[in-house]
């Protein structure tokens, strides 16, 4: 891969995520010097794999689509894929760091043309789907991925699959001899946007999420609803594909729960509103929507959103946190127990489908951060002055909405521009 | 493998022609079998299960565990304390934790026992039987003790409340543990993979106070392991185990259901595959006589 | 410039080679397309191919680029040539990956890729290569309206990054709200206890800071200009009046406590020991640390209860729709004012939902909980006097039992009220410049448009999107804090922080001519043929970012700097004066013209289809990425926003054959997704009155459908095209083609 | 002054405070944020006239009577599965326990509730000899409401006594001696000191 140039009046996002991406944009538009790693093979992070927002239902790809166009036509922006920081020594106006870049197996010959993906046979679980489908062993992440290359799964790598890639190929983008590239460079400032992780729903071990099928999280439930995902846009129950119009979503799955995480993941009552709202359009006045929760958290102005669904007639609430789940042998429907606090009502109530409001992890590198931050007891990054030109953005902050998450990063930039400024001024 | 060592804390329960006498028999079986050497706390004392509450206040309580573990540092300061029944346990460890964390508690504790004589040091850990086997001696070794494998027999695992929370055992879930289906499947017989009511409750002492509510309770988890096509329950704790074996005439009257499920206890299983005799392994003790086991065990 | 060169490059690659007769198109592209350079290659988007055409232009001189191979949207930074203009022909998503590849297929997939080569070569002839406006404003001084805590951050992050800023305050003091409080909600680990504001560093801060201008007890009396050359007259209580220029403008105008007067039945007004969150703060100052005593007599407060959503999230008259955010944190602070002075004094907060969020939220709360705050969910009915002090009348929601409780004291959590002036959308105007209006506003705008920001909701003046919160509706002038939706302090800084830099960012862009968001550094702007204008306002009245005046003969002033670049006062313009260098209604129309009209019984009818460039246009790629397929017969042009399309060219297009047109845009109405406001909403009128035209020519109205697409419709918008194709096979063909 | 009155004297109303001092593991009703998940996770929840969440509320009610007189914490099996599941960690059961015991001590509990006789017998039975002797204690169990019932119920469980005879799990013997520790003067005298101990604590905290 080419040399990167970078001084101490560059500025490093790492993470490719909305936040991320804001964060690089905002600063190259305002004509600073910006590389942006992302570990993925593509730009995008968690709102790609989002089907609409909340609350104005809208859908995150069209901002994606700005977004990569302001990328491609911004020319002190650097994006690398595959990169992780490694390393970061040095201090504000004066870092250095090192980033690894794992091989993509196909250089910038690529034209996205999907011959290699024809000729492989091997297939896996699909990262962009949450495991619900599966992706060839050669593949453009997801139809809006940028850079728009295809990527070799490692796996294939040494096996027949690689070899009628490669051949497949007329543009000789496949180069099988890639190998892991370790760069260091200067930088001024450093943007963190490492973003966020849904929870292991399988720890949640009352809900049974590794034992019983139509228990799914709501980042999965997002997918369902993409027309390309993989089920074809459907609401449908993952044990016998039969539609569910009679759905449960559990609030704080993981979320404000010292067994758990301990902070309240913010999005996650506007998330399931709105996915009661997929719910209605697709199934009408058959569906059937019960919410489960503590505090409905529809924060400030949103707040109609919240009150326009209680005034659906098919939507209710009830404020409980589920004890347990169980699964009815013959029909697979998830049973929900557990008693509503509002007077004290028991219930045991079936589902055809049970959506887990799953909590926001803040995603920290498995090794721990490669500079001291100062972090608070969930492991979100502080703003404090130790923490010198390292900034946090987006979910790295703290449990954001894309809406806060986007004032984050926008901030975070000029937090770092100002550093960058002052290493200019400094040189005249 | 080396012989191994613990100071026992075999409970009430446990006391020869006790309610649980049969486990004791089979423990020591088990034990023999696995080179495992069980040195009983002298003049041990009831731990006061966990219905002792109301007469006892909250010191009272923790100084009944006290004292054992005092008489048990004693006896043998280097050995970890082993308990078989679930309450004992529970109760033990619960006592350790509690005078860890509050040293206003552990003096006021010391100040009780030294009228006994004893003060308590609080640097043993407390285990229950159970994880000695996963844990010091491990599946793949009881496995090698096997002879006579309990082919053909369907069990279901009812590993209860106690033995499961709030400790339970290092890596298993409180919702799902799986230990108790590994042992049967160690010893070679089909465990019930998904016996829904593997860890409700049974009613516990309230078993006596309070037999209607219990016994619904019982029924339930029965009935769940004949669903699921178990020959027997299997059970680490006494209490569990009694509940469920000794009611089941009376559910039958209340509920009219036809139940005759022989109930077990883990070392019983682990004994017969073992080759020991249906007497040292306390078959006799069963009120609803395990008859599959008596087979394998008389063969 | 130099005279105009079209280099037309026809791409092999991706099986363009396979599936088309690329030969014919390079033929196409010189005879039909009037390119003087034409060449082919195997792999045009490879280092080779861009060297062939970027010596072509440094040699050859050639200024048009016309580049036949995939979408506009892929390998756009290999074909990113300076200097020129360049038309991308689809060919590959746009022909072969859109239609099967079958024998007896292979004539009509053949002539869509060669009216696409036709198109770009239309394209390229009727465009000239942006250079960027001419009259660009460079002024670097920052404008801040509102000097509480987010005006005073925009402030210091401003100066901090290098910028003079000038602080207007409408007061005598700066502080704003959060000025007046006794101490803030934990802005930092741990958040467990209050904290004392950060009013007291942020003045000091200005204070010492020789960038940052203060103006006290002043206001904003007039605001013209642009970006990079704004003016604003600044006058003060007493009259006097500065006029001072700047390049771009933050408002933190903030909010205004709600008034409790309206909630009587919550014993405001009627009870002195019924306080609102601010006086309960004054009451705080007061004790100083101190016992807080309450205001009838000055007893010692013992028992305090905090009632949640006071006149908040409920739709009876006179109250806020909406929650305020921040009031569950304050009053678990203000319940800690007591519990910290006495942890004795019983402290109670009814609430309906506890909204705590995030990990500084929920800490604070278990925090609250730690001082042994008492929690509970509460659904209040009244507030009325008891015999030492108000009685609250409340259902327990969790017990079901109504209860009533006597309080020394009552504090109402009540919310915010934005501080946003004046409401355009509802102000008649009579002549421009002109409105009736009973509130102040903030910056008293000469804006064709309307004196103030557009509100969105409830008085808010928030940005309508969720990806781009700082997309404002006027060019340079960015709202932050409470004044754009209900916050607390640790937001407001935040938002007050990332306004300054689009602030900063908006300046410099319009040192340099570019456009700001969304369709950042595009440098084209609108040009204006003053002879032709016929005065009738449509522009004016139409540009959504209210970016073009009117002078005194009612001609429009373009202010190019604010201009968004989407083309609306383009498509509106009926007499087809108002043009851009690289995107007019020529550059269209003469696309639309120069496709191959087969004659009427060819049977080869003509679909025009005009798409959203970032919506609908993606949606068909993607499709075509996909494998789907649509007629052969369309012919697809994006268009900036659907907000940009003239008329003419669906009159044009009818008149010169086209047997149906498919206009895809965003989706319309309160939830509008269309990045330039009213694109489609406009579209939707406009297209409207072209049924009269059908009409006059006798023609069906479905020959023309204009359709909501989002980029999502992968599905559908191939669908839509091909409904259209059946349509026009039931119409039968259009009899106007010669 | 009864004990009761008493602590109605110091606490004055402040119902939560009087159990953070005297109710083990009281401090930590505060925390509880109303989930209701203990109460959806109890074996028994149906026969709780109160669920131990709605406690903690009524507890923070000052709802004192209602709560101290309710039969709902003898409800609790220690099954722990509450503790198991609350989100903000609060040891559910030993407070129920715990309310149970101080509301015993208050003598608030109720009268014929058989779960308070039976702890007590329970209790009663091993702080004799320091351990338990199964038959007595079943027998007092089945008399303690007097001798009518107590020969109705010992015929019910007549049976169950039997087979257990027959598997060696029950002996005639324990009626005479049975089991016990040796050192009983050194217990007896350890759990008299505990209890002194404990009033002793109780008595000082809080004021």
């Amino acid at each position: 891969m080419s040399e990167v140039i970078a001084t101490n009046q560059t500025i490093l996002v790492v993470g490719g995520g909305i936040s991320g991406m804001t964060a690089a944009l905002e600063a190259a538009e305002c004509g600073k010097q910006v590389i942006l790693v992302e570990k993925n093979p593509s730009l995008g992070g968690r709102v790609s794999q989002l089907y609409k927002y909340f609350p104005k239902l809208c859908h995150p790809k069209c901002g994606m689509e700005i977004n990569l166009r302001r990328i491609k036509a911004n020319r002190n922006l650097r994006v690398m894929a595959m990169t992780e920081v490694s390393a970061i020594s040095g201090d504000a106006g004066n870092y250095s760091v090192t980033l690894k870049t794992s091989p993509r197996y196909v250089n910038e010959n690529c034209t996205s043309c999907g011959a290699c993906g024809d000729a492989v046979e091997a297939e896996f679980d699909s990262e962009y789907n949450y495991s619900l489908g599966k992706r060839k062993g050669a593949y453009l992440p997801f139809n809006q991925a940028y850079p728009e290359r295809y990527v070799l799964d490692p796996a294939i790598i040494g096996t027949d699959d690689a070899e009628k890639a490669k051949a497949a190929c007329k543009y000789d983008a496949i180069d099988l001899d890639m190998a892991e590239a370790e760069n260091t460079i200067t930088v001024g400032a450093i943007i963190w946007a490492t973003g966020w992780k849904p929870y292991d729903a399988g720890k949640i071990q009352p809900y049974g999420y590794d034992r019983y099928q139509n228990v799914i999280t709501s980042v999965e439930f997002e997918r369902m609803l993409d027309p390309h995902g993989p089920t074809g846009g459907k609401i449908l129950r993952p044990s016998d594909g039969k539609e569910a119009k009679d759905v449960a979503f559990i609030q704080c799955a993981g979320s404000r729960d010292q067994n758990h995480l301990k902070h309240c993941s913010r999005i996650c009552c506007m998330a399931s509103l709105k996915q009661t709202t997929y719910l209605r359009e697709q199934y009408g006045d058959d569906a059937k929507g019960t919410v489960y929760y503590i505090d409905i958290r529809a924060i400030d102005r949103i707040d109609d959103f919240y009150q326009k669904v209680q005034d659906d007639s098919n939507i209710t609430f009830t404020k409980s946190k589920v004890a347990s789940i169980t699964e009815e042998k013959d029909t697979g429907n998830p049973v929900l127990h557990g008693v509503d606090t509002e007077g004290y009502h028991r219930y045991s109530n079936p589902h055809e489908l049970v959506v887990l409001a799953i909590g926001m992890e803040p995603s920290v590198p498995a090794d721990g951060f490669p500079v001291e931050v100062v972090l608070n007891e969930e492991g979100f990054v502080e703003l404090d002055e130790a923490n010198g030109a390292f900034f946090a953005a987006g979910c790295s902050s703290d449990a954001l909405d894309v809406n806060r998450a986007v004032q984050s990063a926008t901030a975070s930039a000029l937090r770092a521009i100002q550093v960058v400024n002052k290493v200019a001024g400094a040189e005249g | 493998m080396a012989k191994k060592s613990y100071s026992f804390y075999p409970g009430c329960s446990s006391q020869k022609a006790a309610s649980s006498s049969n486990y004791q028999v089979s423990v020591d079986t088990m034990c023999q079998e696995l080179d495992i050497e069980l040195n009983e706390i002298p003049d041990w004392n009831c731990c006061s299960a966990s219905i002792g509450y109301a007469g006892g206040g909250e010191l009272p309580r923790l100084a009944l565990s006290a004292r054992n573990m005092a008489l048990s540092e004693q006896a043998h300061g280097d050995q970890d304390i082993v308990a078989t029944c679930a309450a004992c346990w529970l109760s033990t460890k619960e006592t350790q934790e509690r005078l860890n964390d509050n040293a206003e508690l552990m003096a006021d504790t010391n100040t009780a026992l030294a009228e006994a004589g004893l003060t308590l040091r609080n640097d043993k850990k407390v285990r229950h039987m159970v994880e000695v086997l996963i844990e010091d001696i491990g599946y793949e070794e009881l496995g090698s003790h096997v002879k006579k494998p309990l082919e053909g027999i369907k069990i279901a695992g009812y590993v209860g409340c106690q033995t499961n929370r709030p400790f339970g055992i290092d890596g298993e879930s409180f919702e799902n543990p799986k230990y108790l289906d590994k042992l049967i499947e160690t010893v070679g017989a089909e465990a019930c993979d998904n016996y829904e009511k593997k860890v409700s409750c049974c009613g516990g002492a309230l078993a006596f106070s309070e037999p209607e509510k219990s016994q619904a309770l019982i029924k339930d988890i029965i009935e769940s392991a004949y669903d699921n096509g178990a020959d027997m329950i299997v059970t680490p704790c006494p209490v569990c185990q009694m509940n469920t074996e000794v009611y089941q005439e009376q559910i039958n009257a209340t509920y009219g259901t036809k139940f005759k499920m022989p109930v077990v206890y883990y070392s019983t299983l682990m004994s017969v595959a073992y080759g020991k005799s249906a007497k040292e392994s306390a078959l006799n003790g069963q009120i609803i006589k395990a008859k599959q086991l008596e087979e394998i065990a008389n063969k | 410039m130099a005279d105009m060169k079209i280099g037309a490059y026809v791409c092999k690659g991706c099986g363009l080679g396979e599936r088309l007769d690329c030969d014919e198109l390079a033929t196409i592209a010189q005879r039909d397309g009037k390119a003087q350079v034409v060449q082919q290659h195997d792999f045009l988007c490879s280092a080779e191919g861009v060297k062939m055409i970027q010596d072509d232009i440094d040699n050859e001189s050639v200024n048009r680029v016309v580049i036949g191979a995939c979408s506009r949207r892929a390998k756009s930074e290999a074909f990113n040539f300076e200097g020129v203009t360049i038309s991308r022909a689809n060919l590959r998503e746009g022909v072969i990956w859109i239609r099967p590849d079958e024998d007896e297929l292979k004539e009509t997939t053949q002539e869509m890729a060669a009216d696409y080569i036709r198109m770009g070569c239309a394209e390229a002839q009727r465009s000239t290569p942006p250079a960027s406006e001419q009259e660009k404003g460079s002024n670097d001084n920052l404008l801040v309206v509102g000097g509480g805590i987010t005006g005073m951050t925009a402030a210091i992050e401003a100066a901090k990054t290098g910028y003079p800023v000038t602080l207007v305050e409408k007061t005598g003091e700066l502080g704003g709200a959060v000025g007046k409080m006794w101490k803030d909600v934990p802005m930092h680990t741990p958040y467990t206890d209050p904290v004392d504001t950060a009013v007291a560093d942020m003045v000091a801060a200005i204070e010492a800071d020789s960038k940052i201008t203060v103006h006290l007890n002043s206001t904003i009396t007039k605001t013209s200009g642009a970006p990079g050359r704004f003016s604003a007259d600044i006058s003060t209580e007493s009259g006097s009046t500065s006029t001072e220029n700047f390049g771009a403008i933050i408002q933190a105008s903030g909010a205004t406590p709600y008034d409790a007067n309206q909630l009587p039945e919550l014993g405001y007004g009627k009870s002195k020991d019924v306080v609102d969150r601010m006086e309960l703060e004054q009451l705080a100052i007061a004790a100083n640390g101190g016992p807080i005593k309450r205001p009838s007599d000055g007893k010692e407060v013992k028992k305090v209860t905090f009632l949640q959503c006071a006149g908040q999230r409920s739709d009876k008259e006179g109250h806020l729709n909406y929650c305020s955010g921040d009031c569950c944190l304050t009053s678990i602070k203000q319940a800690m004012y007591f519990k910290d002075q006495n942890p004795d004094i019983e402290t109670e907060i009814l609430f309906d939902d506890l909204r705590t969020p995030g990990a500084p939220g929920e800490d604070f709360y278990r925090s609250g909980q730690e001082k042994m705050i008492t929690f509970r969910k509460g659904k209040v009915s009244e507030v009325v006097a008891g015999s030492n002090g108000p009685l609250v009348k409340f259902k327990d929601m969790i017990l079901d039992q109504d209860m009533e409780e006597e309080a020394d004291l009552v504090v109402l959590a009540t919310g915010m009220v934005a501080n946003s002036g004046v409401d355009i959308d509802e102000v008649p105007q009579n002549e421009p410049g002109e409105w009736e209006v009973s509130v102040d506003s903030i910056l008293n705008l000469n804006y064709r448009q309307g004196k103030d920001l557009p509100h969105l909701k409830y008085g808010f003046n928030d940005s309508h999107f969720i990806c781009f919160p700082y997309e404002t509706r006027r060019t340079g002038i960015y709202t932050c804090g409470p004044v754009r939706r209900p916050m607390d302090t640790q937001q407001a800084i935040e938002d007050a922080t990332g306004a300054t830099l689009k602030a900063i960012q908006s300046l410099e862009s319009a040192k340099i001519g570019r456009a700001a968001h969304p369709r950042s550094g595009d440098l084209s702007y609108p040009i204006f043929r003053k002879e032709g204008c016929t005065q009738c306002k449509r522009c004016t009245v139409e540009c959504p970012f209210g970016a073009i005046d009117e002078d005194e003969k009612r001609f429009p002033v373009f202010n190019e700097s604010r201009c968004r670049r989407c083309g609306t006062c383009m498509g509106a313009c009926p007499v087809r004066v108002i043009s851009f260098e690289n995107y007019s209604c020529d550059t269209v129309g003469q696309q639309i013209k120069n496709v191959d009209m087969p004659d009427e019984f060819d049977e080869k009818p003509r679909i025009l289809v005009l798409a959203c460039e970032n919506d609908a246009y993606p949606a068909l790629d993607m499709a075509a990425q996909q494998g789907s397929s649509y007629s052969q017969f369309a012919r697809v042009i994006p268009v900036r926003c659907l907000g940009s399309v003239n008329t003419i060219w669906v009159t044009d297009a009818l008149n010169s054959g086209y047997d149906g047109i498919v206009l895809m845009g965003c989706q319309k109405g309160d939830d509008y997704q269309c990045h330039f406001v009213k694109g489609s909403e406009m579209a939707n009128i406009r297209m409207s009155k072209v049924d009269d035209t059908l009409e006059t020519l006798s023609l069906e109205k479905e020959r023309v459908e204009t359709y909501e697409v989002a980029i999502t419709d992968i599905e559908r918008a191939p669908r839509l095209i091909n409904d259209m194709a059946e349509a026009v096979e039931k119409m039968g063909m259009s009899p106007f083609k010669f | 002054m009864s004990y009761n009155n008493e602590m109605i004297e110091k606490y004055r109303g402040n119902f939560l405070k009087e159990v953070q001092d005297n109710v083990e593991e009281g401090d930590w009703v505060k925390m509880c944020m109303q989930c209701g998940v203990c109460s959806g996770s109890c074996p028994l929840g149906p026969h709780w006239d109160h669920p131990p969440q709605e406690i903690f509320m009524m507890i923070r009610a000052g709802q004192r009577e209602e709560v101290l007189e309710s039969t709902s914490m003898w409800m609790c099996t220690s099954c722990y599965n509450c503790i198991a599941r609350c989100p903000r960690g609060l040891p559910i059961t030993h407070i129920m326990h715990g309310l149970a015991t101080y509301s015993k001590r208050l003598g608030l509990a109720p009268q014929q509730q058989p779960t308070a006789k039976f702890a007590q017998l329970f209790w009663n039975n091993l702080a004799k000899k320091g351990r338990v002797n199964e038959l007595k204690l079943g027998l007092s169990l089945y008399f303690m409401n007097g001798i009518g019932e107590g020969i109705k119920k010992s015929l019910k469980m007549k049976d169950i006594g039997l087979g257990m005879l027959k598997a060696g799990r029950l002996t005639p013997m324990e009626m005479i001696g049975g089991h016990s520790c040796k050192d009983t003067k050194g217990f007896q005298a350890m759990l008299k000191k505990a209890q002194e101990l404990e009033e002793a604590r109780i008595g000082k905290s809080g004021s």
